[in-house]
């Protein structure tokens, strides 16, 4: 489902960590487009930096990490039309990386939300279920009437015992939000603690609350890890509901191959910090290019054909310190296929089978028409190249 | 004992964190300062040289007339109580030298602090690990005991014991003067016996609680499992693996109780129930009727027993850091 | 909830078996003692004869258990015994001198809380900052310092030096003049407050950084919680939980500390009190505190931990 | 309750991998084992605690495995399986039920001599990074089993460290290494070293790969089957990955709730599996680069194992629950009305919750006919059933709650839509040789 105009164009997103071993490069020049109600998924192992991509589009990322390079274009015409730099506009896109911090900080939690892996400790244990959602609902009012609420107005909250930051109104939408992804019996539930809650149910109540202010863009980091077969599937049958309804785009990071082939529209394989390969799923899965996802695709074990012998990838994932990273491909000493020129530099960003929506960065992939792609892997559908305001190269 | 592993993380973080080199250098002096205090010390601490009394330290005091009683008559003599080089930091009222009582009442700080830390050790852990290994009723028995002794404030504790056990003072025949190493220095040393027995009973309480805590969470590890399934006895499962494991922790808060304890000794003794004279608290509490005048009396001692503590709360830290940084301070 | 109800009737059923296990701890540290205490009361030239009169009217001679029961009996309807020295009931001399030491703990414990918990949160927040330096070197000093030389250093300079304060004494209680009171209280207050300070900072400082770390901080930005509320609902509430628990445990630090600045500053409290019986070895007195404190210590951190479990239901399960 | 599965003797077809060796082919058999928590800690609760919940983890479980073969055992959490594979190795005492290795007692073996039992049965655990201590030197981990049963002197022990270590696909050099400066992967395989270090016969396997990346299970998978063959190894498989179940299994068994619902060879329960619960976990895992699987689900809500519900355990979310006789209802009605039963009977719904609900959706609390419909709408009842006597009870219960009395719409859906499933336990069917399912339906198709 190609989406009729793209809502998120990231170009060479990079987030570093400074540790006492040294810099680590988590996200190295990662560009992704994700269109307007589509499912896009980043699929890597622990490691490859997923998750930190998904907390630098939600500006989640605290020292001792910085995103030190990268432009987000955001498609939104009125808050386009907000924006006085030049610089940071182009048509109906924005740049988020360019707008003030606090403009960057309205958008959380009212156009873009995240859910996380463990509900567990993403919930604040001394507060109700119903009291945290009625708080997301009531911040995200507050931001889109504009109000800002400072440490004055908390001191008054504090003083006066009756006036508390959350409305009676928020409270209600909140139970009703608690309904809206199928708990049972919502208005009992919202005055419990979360652990009174099961693994599925909590989950279930954070995207409630991720949809407190209907947003336009969801960030899923691994939400169904962890959970039982069973479950994870009302999960991913209530995302896929959402999804539609709401008609919202969701960047759904993930290890789970599987997960993937159920959820996602296209797919973006992500090894040590870079994107390898990204397409359609259905293309990616079954007519992978990169040798990493042919190496994790021959790694799975095949429930419906258990004659399937699973071929490992031999080695270790590279630890990403930005002085051991290898000049090449950063997969050449565990890949099969890997020749000199594999090690001497990056590999070129080239269509699979001329279908430049399925691209791949391998020197052995992709239609060997030599063919090079000047925009990065992670580009979009749309195969005309849009005039990227500052050159970008995958270089 | 300390394994590799640990001795490089010690050294890694020593390297890039200079506090933690004071706190180093601060407790190697308190210690070396203890140990070779008969040949560092200028003077005898006991010997009071009657006509020095009262001296200020270098580069204090200064000339007066004093008013002074002789003989029924009230006469004005000139004093002249600065400070000189044979008496660094001062006499007190008796004329002791103060530099040497100090360097004396560090020795006994010290052994009095190493012998309740090791007793405190022995049996906090050997309680606490048993207790949170085997956990159930053993557990719960021994915890209450822990807070019964836990409601008593340590230096009351402290304090009724040695009303009740009096003064048992142990003299410590001194190495370095029987040996005939150094002359004119006491032979044998005071040692307070029961401050000892006193803050080892309400030390060993916070140990035992952390060795607990420890032996809670080592329990739960799948190696302790994997170990039960090798046929281990619950004994060797101890010694092999919850011990070690328990250790760095324990020894961390070690630390802290040492400063703890130097700080409840000093205290009873200022407070008179130590049982020896040679003690910063009981210096203190000497020169607490001359503030006016002499003031240095109480005021060099305590700087000892601070520079010591601080060395030892730093050590703790550089501890704690390099090793196990979530363990949660608190003393007695 | 029931869990909740059944963690404070648990706690509840603790904390009686604990102060149940003081006071005989405390009944039988008399047995320790080499000297019989009937020989401490008689003066010194008196005969054999007049110790044994004296411990048949004491009841010395009973058997333990007989003599056990009794003091159980007395102590549960709050007699303590009569004191050896002034032959008065113990526990109206510890009524007398009971709130002066409150007063003191209770103004060195608000010193503490005012001073520590603000500091630990902005130089949590401001870690690495100067504000930050200084006030980990203000609580090693803290730390580091017996409180009793603190206490003889600021008479040393305040009193004695700039006379601001007077070096000792109780002579007015608040009602009679409330300015000399206070003068009185300032010095030994901040004495006695300094170790907890320094350890309620630590406490508050490490406990801000650890929460501020915490995954549900990170989900509470993404849904947009304004920063002033992720501070304080979040952050705070969930981090001086276990402050106020360890604060509980340490107060017996407080209580401790008090004997000793009582005796520096000659303040008539039930520390002062403790020194002059331990120094006439008049036992019953020595007991009496040592109970009060003890039932006190033990009852405060019940509270402590009820006030937590409403706090932070999950504690109740743990 | 325990039912005892008596299995037909003989061997039990050929097993997968290893020759029919002299010694009898079965090595483990269970029979009715039973393992209840009471939910009272320490002393002092005893005092005050009035009610001793029990939590039925394991409630009557009956298997044997053969020698040389691969039993996979798979549930969700909460289903037990965990608690079996521990019970089986000793480390929980066995409320009720017996197990037998090689013919022994494993209870009364472990009494008299526990090392002579941790000879012949080892575990492997799920968490690479808690399983190995990180004090010891990997020389030092994998050789403390040697050492413990003094197994010969140092360097003998050293020499067969040095051999397993190789054998598990790690280098000699990498011995004097802490398990700090390894990769999860690799840590697992000290593990499994450690293991086979006794050479024991039986190998229980805890979640072996759930917490490695892809790649890397991938690895640990080949290597389990490498040393299955080579050390003449019989393993017992917990999992909740269903295609590492099929990878390495020969049978498997499906634990629901404490129980076990279905066993059998692992091509017969995944291919041609008969219990509603085993499909709905078949169904619910989502296949890797099919795309247009329309996947159902079933009720999430897991009971919890301290209250079981009667009869079978899975009645409460099984979409193929069987209505009471005398009912002539489409399946999908009859689901409805059960979810309806359920929910009151559990009192997630009552008259107020009702109320509360309407009055969320601006209905008027009052208007008894609004009400009736937002709770048919609610239920996905339809107006008419096709079975009048049904519509007329169902019709009482739903009146009753709407004007409020909670009790007697209760009583009227107890009394009036039992289903077999809630009153009686079902008993064991066998739909092949070796292929067994609990379960009333399929008990109704055989007959």
């Amino acid at each position: 489902m190609a989406g009729t105009a793209d809502l998120l164009r990231i170009r060479g997103l990079s987030t570093q960590f400074v540790t006492e071993e040294g810099q680590i490069n988590a996200v190295n020049d990662i560009s992704l487009t994700i269109g307007q109600g589509e499912i896009v998924s980043i699929v890597g192992e622990s490691g490859s930096g997923k998750s930190v991509t998904g907390r630098s589009l939600m500006d989640l990322i605290e020292p001792p990490g910085t995103i030190v390079a990268g432009e987000i274009w955001y498609r939104s015409s009125e808050l386009a039309a907000t924006v006085d730099d030049e610089t940071a506009v182009d048509g109906e896109y924005v740049d988020l990386r360019a707008l003030p911090p606090a403009v960057r900080q309205s958008l959380r939690g009212t156009a873009f939300s995240i859910i996380f892996q463990d509900p567990g400790s993403s919930f604040n244990s001394s507060l109700t279920v119903g009291r945290q959602i009625a708080e997301a609902v009531e911040a995200n009012r507050r931001i889109k009437a504009g109000q800002s609420y400072g440490t004055l107005d908390l001191l008054r909250d504090i003083v006066t015992p009756n006036r508390s930051f959350v409305s009676e109104e928020s409270y209600d939408r909140a139970v009703e939000l608690l309904e809206r992804v199928d708990i049972p019996d919502p208005a009992n539930r919202a005055e419990e603690y979360p652990h009174q809650f099961s693994g599925g149910m909590l989950q279930r109540a954070m995207i409630a609350q991720a949809l407190a202010a209907d947003p336009t863009f969801l960030v899923a980091d691994e939400p169904t890890t962890g959970l039982d077969v069973t479950i994870q599937s009302g999960i991913m049958g209530l995302l896929e509901e959402l999804q539609r309804d709401l008609d919202m785009s969701i960047l759904l990071i993930t290890h789970n191959l599987g997960v993937v082939s159920r959820l996602a529209d296209r797919t973006a394989v992500m090894y040590a910090g870079e994107l390898f390969e990204v397409g359609p799923t259905e293309k990616v899965l079954n007519e992978p290019a990169n040798p990493y996802t042919k190496g994790l695709l021959n790694s799975l074990p095949d429930v419906t054909d258990p004659s399937a012998q699973i071929e490992p990838i031999t080695g270790n994932v590279p630890s990403l310190l930005d002085h051991e990273m290898p000049v090449g491909c950063s997969f050449a000493d565990r890949c099969p296929a890997a020749t000199d020129d594999c090690r001497s530099a990056p590999p070129p960003v080239r269509p699979v089978n001329g279908d430049a929506t399925h691209r791949v960065a391998c020197v052995h992939a992709g239609s060997d028409g030599g063919e090079h792609l000047t925009e990065p892997v992670g580009s979009g559908p749309t195969v005309t190249d849009i005039e990227v305001p500052t050159g970008v190269s995958n270089e | 004992m300390i394994s590799k592993r640990t001795q490089t993380s010690l050294k890694r973080e020593l390297r890039s964190n200079p506090i933690a080199i004071l706190g180093v250098v601060l407790f190697m002096s308190l210690v070396i300062g203890a140990l070779f205090a008969p040949i560092l010390a200028p003077h005898d601490p006991t010997r009071q040289y009657s006509t020095e009394n009262h001296q200020a330290p270098i580069g204090f005091g200064s000339e007066d007339q004093r008013t002074v009683l002789i003989d029924g008559e009230i006469q004005t003599i000139a004093s002249d109580n600065r400070g000189t080089l044979t008496h660094v930091l001062g006499t007190d009222a008796n004329g002791r030298d103060l530099f040497s009582r100090a360097l004396y009442g560090a020795r006994t700080s010290l052994m009095v602090a190493l012998a309740a830390m090791s007793i405190s050790l022995l049996l906090g852990t050997a309680t606490g690990l048993t207790s949170g290994y085997y956990g159930g009723r053993t557990d719960s028995i021994t915890m209450r005991l822990v807070d019964i002794v836990l409601a008593f404030p340590a230096l009351l504790m402290a304090l009724a014991l040695f009303g009740i056990l009096g003064p048992m003072t142990i003299w410590i025949p001194d190495p370095l003067v029987t040996s005939g190493l150094v002359s004119d220095r006491p032979a044998s040393v005071p040692f307070p016996g029961t401050v000892t027995i006193a803050i080892s009973s309400v030390i060993w309480v916070w140990i035992a609680r952390v060795a607990r805590a420890e032996a809670l969470s080592v329990k739960n590890e799948e190696y302790i499992t994997a170990a039960r399934t090798m046929g281990m006895s619950d004994f060797q499962i101890i010694r092999r693996h919850v011990l070690p494991n328990c250790l760095t922790p324990i020894l961390v808060l070690g630390t802290v109780q040492l400063a703890t304890i130097i700080i409840l000794e000093s205290s009873l003794s200022f407070l008179g129930f130590s049982g020896t004279t040679l003690s910063l608290g009981f210096d203190i509490a000497q020169g607490r009727s001359y503030l006016g005048t002499s003031w240095w009396i109480a005021s060099i001692p305590g700087v000892f027993i601070v520079a010591a503590v601080v060395g030892i709360n730093l050590i703790g830290d550089w501890l704690r850091d390099a090793l196990d940084p979530d363990i949660q301070g608190g003393g007695a | 909830m029931s869990t909740l109800a059944e963690f404070i009737a648990r706690r509840l059923a603790q904390g009686v078996l604990v102060v149940w296990g003081v006071v005989t701890t405390v009944f039988l540290l008399r047995f320790l003692s080499p000297t019989n205490p009937a020989v401490l009361i008689a003066p010194e030239d008196a005969t054999a004869e007049t110790i044994r009169r004296i411990e048949e009217d004491l009841g010395l001679n009973e058997p333990i258990t007989v003599q056990y029961l009794d003091f159980m009996f007395r102590a549960v309807q709050g007699d303590l015994g009569f004191s050896y020295a002034s032959n008065t009931a113990v526990t109206s001399r510890i009524i007398g001198s009971l709130p002066a030491t409150l007063e003191l703990a209770f103004a060195s414990l608000v010193f503490a809380i005012a001073i520590s918990i603000p500091l630990g949160i902005v130089s949590a927040k401001y870690r690495g900052s100067k504000i930050d330096y200084g006030s980990n070197l203000i609580s090693l000093g803290g730390l580091s310092t017996p409180n009793f030389w603190l206490a003889i250093m600021m008479v040393l300079v305040l009193s004695v030096q700039f006379g601001l304060f007077p070096t000792s004494g109780r002579p007015f209680g608040p009602t009679e003049n409330l300015s000399s009171w206070i003068a009185h209280m300032v010095l030994p207050t901040i004495a006695l407050g300094t170790y907890f300070m320094a350890l309620l900072f630590r406490m508050t400082r490490n406990g801000v950084i650890e929460e501020s770390g915490k995954e549900y901080v990170t989900a509470a930005r993404g849904k947009g919680l304004p920063e002033p509320l992720i501070t304080y609902r979040y952050i705070l509430q969930n981090s001086l939980a276990p402050v106020v628990t360890v604060a509980g445990l340490q107060l017996g630090v407080l209580i401790g500390g008090s004997v000793v600045v009582e005796a520096v500053f000659a303040w008539p409290g039930i520390g002062s009190m403790f020194i002059r019986a331990l120094n006439s070895a008049d036992w019953p007195i020595l007991q009496g505190v040592l109970i009060v404190v003890g039932t006190g210590y033990v009852l405060i951190n019940i509270i402590v931990d009820v006030i937590n479990a409403q706090l932070n239901p999950q504690v109740a399960l743990s | 309750m325990s039912n005892d599965l008596s299995l037909s003797d003989g061997s039990v077809g050929e097993p997968a991998s290893s020759v029919g060796s002299e010694p009898p082919t079965e090595l483990l058999r269970v029979s009715g084992l039973q393992k209840h928590y009471l939910d009272t800690p320490g002393l002092l609760d005893r005092l005050f605690d009035t009610d001793t919940e029990r939590v039925r983890a394991v409630d009557g479980v009956s298997f044997s495995i053969d020698r040389g073969e691969t039993l996979g055992v798979v549930g969700e959490s909460g289903c037990g399986k965990s608690t079996l594979a521990r019970t089986l190795l000793g480390l929980h005492e066995p409320t009720a039920g017996r197990v037998e290795l090689v013919g022994r007692d494993v209870h009364e073996w472990i009494q008299t001599n526990r090392k002579g039992f941790t000879r012949q049965a080892q575990f492997v655990f799920q968490d690479p990074s808690s399983c190995l201590d990180p004090r010891l030197t990997l020389r030092e981990i994998i050789r403390e089993p040697l050492e413990i049963h003094d197994i010969g002197a140092i360097d003998h022990q050293n020499a067969i460290v040095e051999e397993l270590v190789k054998k598990v696909g790690l280098s000699v050099d990498q011995l004097d290494r802490y398990p700090g400066e390894l990769s999860g992967g690799q840590r697992q395989r000290v593990g499994i070293a450690r293991a086979l270090g006794l050479d024991p016969q039986l190998l229980i396997l805890d979640e072996p790969t759930s917490a490695l990346d892809v790649s890397v299970q991938a690895q640990i998978l080949n290597l389990l089957k490498e040393i299955q063959v080579e050390f003449d190894l019989t393993f017992l498989l917990i999992s909740h990955d269903l295609s590492v179940i099929r990878y390495l299994c020969d049978r498997v068994a499906v634990m629901y709730l404490g129980e076990v619902v279905e066993i059998g060879p692992t091509e017969a329960v995944f291919e041609q599996t008969r219990h509603p619960y085993t499909q709905a976990l078949l169904e619910s895992v989502p296949q890797v680069g099919a795309f247009d699987i329309e996947y159902e689900e079933i009720d999430p809500d897991i009971p919890s194992p301290r209250n079981p519900p009667a009869g079978c355990r899975f009645h409460t979310r099984c979409p193929d629950v069987i209505p009471p006789a005398g009912y002539d209802l489409p399946q999908q009605q009859w689901l409805s009305i059960f979810e309806y039963k359920l929910d009151i009977q559990s009192g997630r719904l009552t008259a107020e919750k009702l109320a509360d609900m309407a009055e969320r959706n601006a209905l008027n609390v009052d208007d008894e006919k609004a009400l009736t419909t937002f709770l048919r709408a609610s239920y996905g009842i339809p107006d008419s059933l096709r079975d009048p006597t049904a519509q007329s009870h169902l019709d009482d219960s739903l009146h009753a709650l709407v004007a409020g009395e909670t009790d007697t719409a209760r009583e009227c859906v107890v009394e009036h839509f039992v289903s077999p499933c809630e009153s009686e336990t079902p008993a064991v069917t066998a739909i092949a040789p070796t292929h067994e399912v609990h379960c009333h339906l399929v008990e109704r198709s055989t007959e």
